[in-house]
């Protein structure tokens, strides 16, 4: 397809959905209440939004949707760190129910005792996989809940008077960057460490960075190598020993689950995002879902409300709501967290069972090691660090060498990879591992579709090497073709949206109430519009 | 286990499959994966959790068993708001955000993600013309954050601390901004007068000190802020920035606050085509004018049009990639991560189906249906009307004149399958309502108050009559 | 994508779902049933199914779903006489729910209320939108709806002792061929009549034909042609006039809901489907619905059982379920008839009442002249018969101008047109209408839309004059290529699953089972899979 | 009407649009279009019909209502069968064909709707493999149909008129396939033996003017024909064809008919996959062995493997288009239209997630669960099985001895919110068991019917008294 803009497709005097109208007994009660308004609230010209039919509007979104690659259409186990997994249909099926959709979190709790029961049971099921106390599952994503964890952390020093003292965070670079920002954000300075020469983090580092100012410890494990940091014990201890505490980001923790738990290695906050490993879909990139899990001695600091279960003296349960306490964190979202990811996350627990989430990791990093020994037969692939070595749950690898052979850099391999309906991704910054792509292949892909994307990859080493110019040029076989990103970051050319393009590019009016003019001559031409069947 | 452990999500437990790959590279088991986890670290049983259940029709059956507890504003005649809004979703939003392509794809590259790139691009542009602005963010987790994050932004780029608050906001929100934003700013509060706010107090406490002055409009208890310009000319005075929060629902009719002066205007899109969902569906935008003092201090996406070697074709990609945490870790603004662009598309979907004659009529419908609700209430003896500002969908009833708590009235009222609204001081009461609500629902909880009203009033009689008895 | 055949992606030993486990009481109770069937009873060998994961099956079908064109992805109207038009999303969103797909049709009707009241409801609109006195839902098509009439006219002469003599159905050529098939199917002889020189239904052979051997004469109108036929009235009652009954065609009444009635004209019988008039999906060839509306005389023929309102003596009213009555024809279909699509058809005539299906007719002609004067600017592209005449709700085209000029096929322009993401159709046989090509745009399409599709037209009639070889070899862009159609007539290679493709191109060995040996090597390469974000 | 009428689905009752179209053909009104139409045809008044609700929100909430007013099988505990199943349906097949691309798809070419052909020779094979048969068509309308055609192709083929009835035969079906075919078949009754066949009534009757033996298994009962191979043998041997009619649900376990003799296998497949509708889910599947004779009378589509331009590719068409009424109207074999499609698509994604583990776990729990059941229900003093036959899903009591009568217990057990199965005889009540009915379902319909009968026992018995007295 090659869909227009949507303000283009707007034809005057087309509706898309109608409103109810205003009851009689309400018009005459009321009056003009638009003619009523004061001087100024009274918008003068209604917003330039499209004016479309409803068929129209659905074709326009089928259509995009069509143009964008879900995790259920491809082998996605390139976005590495982003545990893609399945996220099994009948929980969508499950959460649509207006036994769901319908309710507001303000109704009586009488009335909620199912939801409230799931939030209740999928807090205890999280406990017992991380080992921790208490869990919350108010946030709203992975990086939301790290605030969440510095959040507390902070509280909990304050609460001890030592909220001045500790003015610093620790963590690596191989741990996700979202650790390193929310520290900031909340105030710390940030003290990053990176590896030994092997790739393992480096205990040495921490204990020269560790002092009486450090607030807290936040790291990933595995990290996002893949590497599992056999001295994590120590790294634990020795922030304690300094009265730093030791937060665990968790938000992947796919190919440990059964097998260790942050408690067990003295953790005193981790989270858990419920969109990577408990198989809640990404939503485009939201809305994801985050849980909290702290040790007793955190768990006064956990946001609120709380859910609680209540046993009457005639044996029956109930569950209630209660406030946030005096020392909690207070809301860090609305109510109760994104529930339907929680219902979710609960859902496909309750499919799996103790031995199931066991089978979730094992097949998981059995995958991964499959895919690493696949990868590293392709010339030109390596997996830096920890050489010979077992990963956890995925790998960072380099295209150093076919960089160093071709100069195709692993951006360029990447957007190849796309024409062959496969997609990856390189790392987050900095490039520690030269020309990165970090695969995580999780638990949902069979040894066939891992076979597939392999040889996807030998085959644009191939090209790279033989016709590198048709990997340089890629894409070629997308909806769109090779676009300049030169434009996004010129404040003088940025167009963040179609009315700052109206108006940049085409010099549009803007009326007082910032309607633009009518939209460009763009013609769409059939023969664009080729790729029907696809 | 005496049977191998084979489950329908995890293709590999096939007992064949899972040989093959462990000979393939080499491993006796799974457990020379974990060689580097310490022994003292291990589990040595299994995690302590439900039975499962893997068939699906018994997960199903247990999980609908429990949903099924529930009782839904279906069912119950639903006069709740305060952050959570019950307003119409077209099937078409739905339909489009229940899209596989859209519901499980995550963080693809502009080229096999293109819909998702120009989507949301969509949402932003369809944002930007409800708002009169020219940049909005890809969403942000939900309106509190959003608020927050504007807020900071008014700090990093003023290098002030101090925020003045001049409206009732609602109070998780108010939780949520200030333990976030305490480190780096003081919010101090200019109590309003008649629900909205006091302009010359407003006034008298600007100075060149002050980051920015936070306006909610609609506030926590619904009343329109009409005095918007006069408060922003002040703060531009004072080299302050207006901050707005709002919801997005009413500028079909209202005028947008960036037409009266407001530099960064935030807020929800619960209400643009979201279902309750037990308050688990937000989405926070951030709007800013297009100058690039304010975009670059804004942490989220941004995602704009681009050329692309083909004449006339429309790329997509990220303006200003710099700023974020993913470029930067904590050098950048705050962070930037998994937060709510499906809620955004659908909120883009929402926008395009309503088009600016539905955006119109439901505002004319909302100030109506409210003024009417306000009537009605206000109208019963002992009941009076919170304050006399324009309100939009929610408002407040006093209900001390009838000797009746809040919380009382509310336990009352459930009792006859009324929520009717939220206990947001002793005797005052939050009421809500929406295109949901019918004339019929408003006059049936006008009946059941005045007959509660009643109650109470003849209750109170009999107990005097007791008493002088 | 190109995706495989099912079969290729079968692993042994994945499951798909899981079925729920057999209780340990009901176990010990019954033993091994399995073991327990007698001897010949007992599967010996599993069937030869896939083996797949879930996520496998999903990806499967979701890639293949989007090697599919849908109404709601391109401009439809290119499949004349089927009137695709826009069946909203709020009508599946509602038939979704559990009250109506956990519905037993031999519940106790007080349970059923909801339902069978829809079902009434539906039945008294469809009886005000033709005229006529009594409708059934019953039929799950077209065809078998015309059946139904066929079916009711034959037990109606049988009553009236006639069944032996009546022996003849007449109808026309631009009527839809099911006609003519189920009169035969029904043991009647056919009589198909041709248009007179202007393309109208010809009166004067109609008079030639009818004798008190007919039984009925069975019509479209408007025909195929979009053609209306003015002397509609005089065919009946010349029917009529030798005892015949009249059967109206109403499968497609897009163009005249609510400007001209069946009964007003003397039909006898008729039939709509909801598929095509009342917008319910078209579900990739069904579930359809039909609705035959009767007279009074013939109403003692339908199908039962039959929904019907009760008034209690207190004014209440409930639906209660008639057995057929004995006259009836019996049970043409299973319980009530194709229930989502009746309620999804009254959900459609709800939303827009008498309004908005004047609408919907008014619309629906007026597009169909604004394609036609297109169309007819397209040079090579003709519209036979009734020349400089308005047409009702399609029109059926003729390219022999063009294929005269450039020997490219009507055939081969609507294979280049799935280039374009435009579909058509040429027309049912016998191509009487040379190089035939059948357009009718409904009211589901705006303005720009038509002008798209017209654009895409003269685009092809371009390139078959200026590039025929583009034309001639299409498809070029599709996810399949030009395909062999002979392999299909040839029973020596024909193959209608998969196991008879193994074994006559294989010859795999059959076990006892009819298990087939292993798939064929095929190798999916990555290079093919390119269409991933279209 | 004041205002135009503008509706969402109508895209050009946009005012301009109109206008604009009517001046491009130099219509002054729409009414020049229905020239053709005579005055005295058309209608001069709107039509009669219901306020309509144009706004989707009040269509939603009117259908909703009247929906709400069913009470589903969710609610009851259901033992509902005879023609119409209880199964579980895959939540992965709901969402295929809730796919907008199957669902709004019709009747494309191989290419722009490849998908539709592949989805269907897919069906087309996994249904085969299941029957152990090497032709399936595209789905008819139902089991109904499915089989009246199957008789049909008989008659036809042998140019024989008898058809001989083994089994017992759903009322509703018998009805339909006789009024189908009794212009050309006359179908003839061998009364069954304690459930099944009379196969030595049946051979009696064979002879060289029977077109068909038509054995029904599971029969309406429920019985499963054991003596198939036998009839197979007998009526071949009287050169008649062996047409069965059966419900695929059983055939993971149970031997398929084509293995012992069956030419065309024929019946429904509302079980895989489908959800009950009210009864309005069902399509009809007939195969064949891959014999022309046989291919060449089937009236519907059938869809083949073709190659391409490309070598390896998989093209897909029509095989054998000639034999429809498509191709050749009253010529072709009796008549093709759409039919049931979709619902193909759905029993081909159940049949893939279920795999043949799938199939025979269920076949195996159907098994146990009907046999306990029987159990059950026969253990009862007063209730007695109805025969001795192997029952797959459904079976029938006899309450005669507890003097109860089908109509009376069915309506007893209602007012509990059990629907205990349909009435087939006076005092005979057919009763349907699935993987969706668990033990403690059984039971407790035991427990229900047996106090009817200690009731029904215990009032006869006080009649008596009273009568003595």
């Amino acid at each position: 397809w090659d869909e227009p803009i949507i303000f283009e497709l707007s034809t005057p005097g087309e509706r898309g959905v109608l409103v109810t109208g205003i009851e009689a007994g309400v018009r005459d009660a009321v009056g003009d209440v638009v003619g009523d308004l004061p001087a100024g609230l009274r918008r003068a010209a209604p917003p330039a939004l499209p004016e479309m039919g409803q068929m129209r509007v659905l074709k326009h979104y089928l259509r995009l949707s069509q143009e964008n690659l879900g995790a259920d259409f491809n082998v996605d186990i390139g976005q590495g760190t982003c545990t893609m997994k399945y996220a099994p249909k009948v929980n969508d099926q499950l959460v649509g129910t207006p036994a769901l959709t319908a309710m507001h979190p303000l109704q009586n709790p009488a009335d909620a005792q199912g939801v409230l029961e799931i939030v209740w049971s999928t807090e205890r099921m999280i406990a017992e996989i991380s080992g921790m106390d208490e869990v919350s599952l108010h946030t709203q994503g992975g990086s939301a809940a790290i605030w969440s964890n510095i959040a507390m952390i902070r509280a909990y020093h304050e609460a001890n008077g030592e909220g001045e003292q500790r003015r610093e965070v620790i963590t690596t670079i191989f741990s996700h960057p979202s650790n390193a920002a929310a520290a900031k954000a909340a105030g710390y300075d940030v003290i990053t460490l990176y590896p030994d020469a092997d790739g393992y983090p480096d205990l040495e580092a921490l204990k020269r960075a560790l002092s009486p100012r450090t607030a807290a410890i936040m790291v990933t494990n595995p990290e996002d190598t893949g590497i599992y940091n056999p001295a994590i014990k120590d790294w634990v201890d020795a922030a304690h020993a300094v009265g730093a505490l030791a937060s665990y980001d968790q938000a992947n923790a796919n190919g440990i689950l059964g097998i260790t738990r942050a408690r067990d290695a003295g953790f005193d906050v981790c989270h858990f995002n419920l969109h990577k490993t408990f198989g809640t879909p990404h939503g485009c990139g939201g809305p994801g879902a985050g849980a909290n899990g702290v040790s007793a001695a955190l768990a006064p600091f956990l946001p609120g409300p709380r859910v609680a279960r209540e046993s009457g003296t005639d044996g029956s349960t109930r569950f209630v709501v209660r406030e946030a306490g005096e020392q909690s964190i207070g809301a860090v979202a609305p109510f109760f967290g994104v529930i339907p990811n929680i219902v979710r996350a609960y859902a496909w627990m309750m499919a799996l069972g103790a031995d199931g989430l066991r089978a979730v990791a094992e097949i998981a990093v059995l995958n991964n090691n499959y895919l690493l020994k696949k990868v590293l037969e392709i010339p030109g692939a390596s997996a830096p660090y920890a050489t010979g070595r077992r990963r956890i749950e995925q790998v960072r690898y380099s295209w150093q060498e076919l960089f160093e052979e071709t100069g195709i850099t692993s951006e360029e391999i990447g957007v190849r990879a796309s024409d062959f309906g496969m997609h990856y991704w390189t790392s987050h910054h900095p490039y520690l591992v030269p020309q990165p792509f970090t695969l995580e292949p999780t638990e949902s892909y069979s040894m066939a579709e891992l076979d597939e994307y392999a040889a996807v990859l030998a085959e644009i080493a191939r090209e790279a090497r033989e016709t590198p110019d048709v990997v340089r040029t890629a894409p070629h076989n997308q909806t769109v073709h090779h676009t300049h990103h030169d434009d996004l970051d010129d404040p003088e050319r940025w167009a963040i949206t179609w009315r700052a393009y109206q108006r940049k590019y085409f010099g549009a009016p803007v009326d007082p109430a910032g309607r633009v003019g009518s939209a460009g001559d763009r013609i769409e031409t059939g023969a664009t519009a080729a790729e029907a069947a696809a | 286990m005496t049977e191998p452990f084979v489950h329908p999500y995890i293709p590999n437990t096939a007992p064949e499959s899972k040989a093959a790959m462990l000979a393939a590279v080499g491993a006796a088991s799974v457990d020379e994966f974990y060689a580097d986890v310490p022994a003292e670290l291990r589990l040595d049983r299994p995690l302590d959790l439900p039975a499962p259940f893997t068939a699906e029709q018994d997960l199903v059956r247990h999980v609908e068993g429990l949903l099924g507890k529930n009782v839904s504003t279906r069912q119950r005649l639903s006069f709740l708001g305060a952050g959570t809004y019950h307003h119409y979703v077209p099937a078409v939003v739905d339909e489009v955000i229940g899209r596989s392509e859209f519901l499980t794809a995550y963080a693809g590259e502009p080229y096999e993600d293109h819909g998702r790139f120009q989507a949301l691009f969509q949402y932003q542009s369809l944002m930007a013309e409800l708002l009169a602005m020219d940049v909005v963010n890809v969403p942000t987790y939900d309106g509190y954050q959003a608020t927050a994050t504007a807020l900071s932004m008014a700090g990093r780029m003023s290098g002030r601390r101090r925020i003045l608050v001049a409206s009732d906001v609602l109070p998780a929100k108010l939780s949520k901004v200030h333990d976030f934003v305490r480190v780096h700013l003081d919010l101090e509060f200019v109590e309003t007068i008649d629900g909205v706010a006091d302009v010359a107090g407003l006034v008298s406490r600007l100075g060149d000190d002050i980051a920015a002055v936070w306006v909610e409009t609609p506030s926590h208890t619904g009343a329109v802020e009409a005095q918007l310009q006069k408060i922003s000319d002040a703060a531009h005075a004072a080299g302050a920035v207006l901050v707005v929060g709002t919801d997005p629902i009413g500028y079909g009719v209202l005028t947008p606050p960036a037409e009266q002066g407001a530099d960064i205007v935030c807020g929800d899109i619960q209400s643009l085509g979201l279902h309750q969902w037990f308050g688990g569906a937000h989405g926070g935008f951030i709007a800013v004018h297009d100058d690039t003092k304010f975009i670059m201090e804004m942490p989220s996406r941004l995602f704009g049009l681009a050329t692309t070697d083909v004449p006339g074709e429309y790329g997509f990609g990220d303006v200003a990639y710099d700023r974020t945490s993913f470029a930067h870790r904590e050098e950048g603004k705050e962070w930037v991560g998994t937060a709510a662009a499906l809620w955004g598309i659908a909120a883009g979907v929402y926008l395009a189906l309503m088009g600016p004659q539905g955006m119109r009529d439901l505002g004319e419908l909302l100030l109506a249906r409210t003024r009417y609700a306000q009537q009605q209430l206000g109208a019963i003896p002992g009941i009076a009307l919170g304050d006399t500002a324009v309100h939009l969908r929610e408002f407040t009833i006093d209900l001390s004149g009838a000797g009746l708590t809040a919380a009382g009235l509310v336990g009352a009222l459930r009792a006859e399958g009324i929520e009717p609204g939220v206990a947001v001081g002793e005797h005052l009461l939050l009421v809500c309502v929406t295109e949901m609500t019918s004339q019929a629902d408003i006059d049936r909880l006008a009946a059941a108050i005045a007959s509660n009203t009643d109650h109470q009033t003849s209750e109170t009689i009999s107990t005097l009559e007791e008493q002088s008895a």
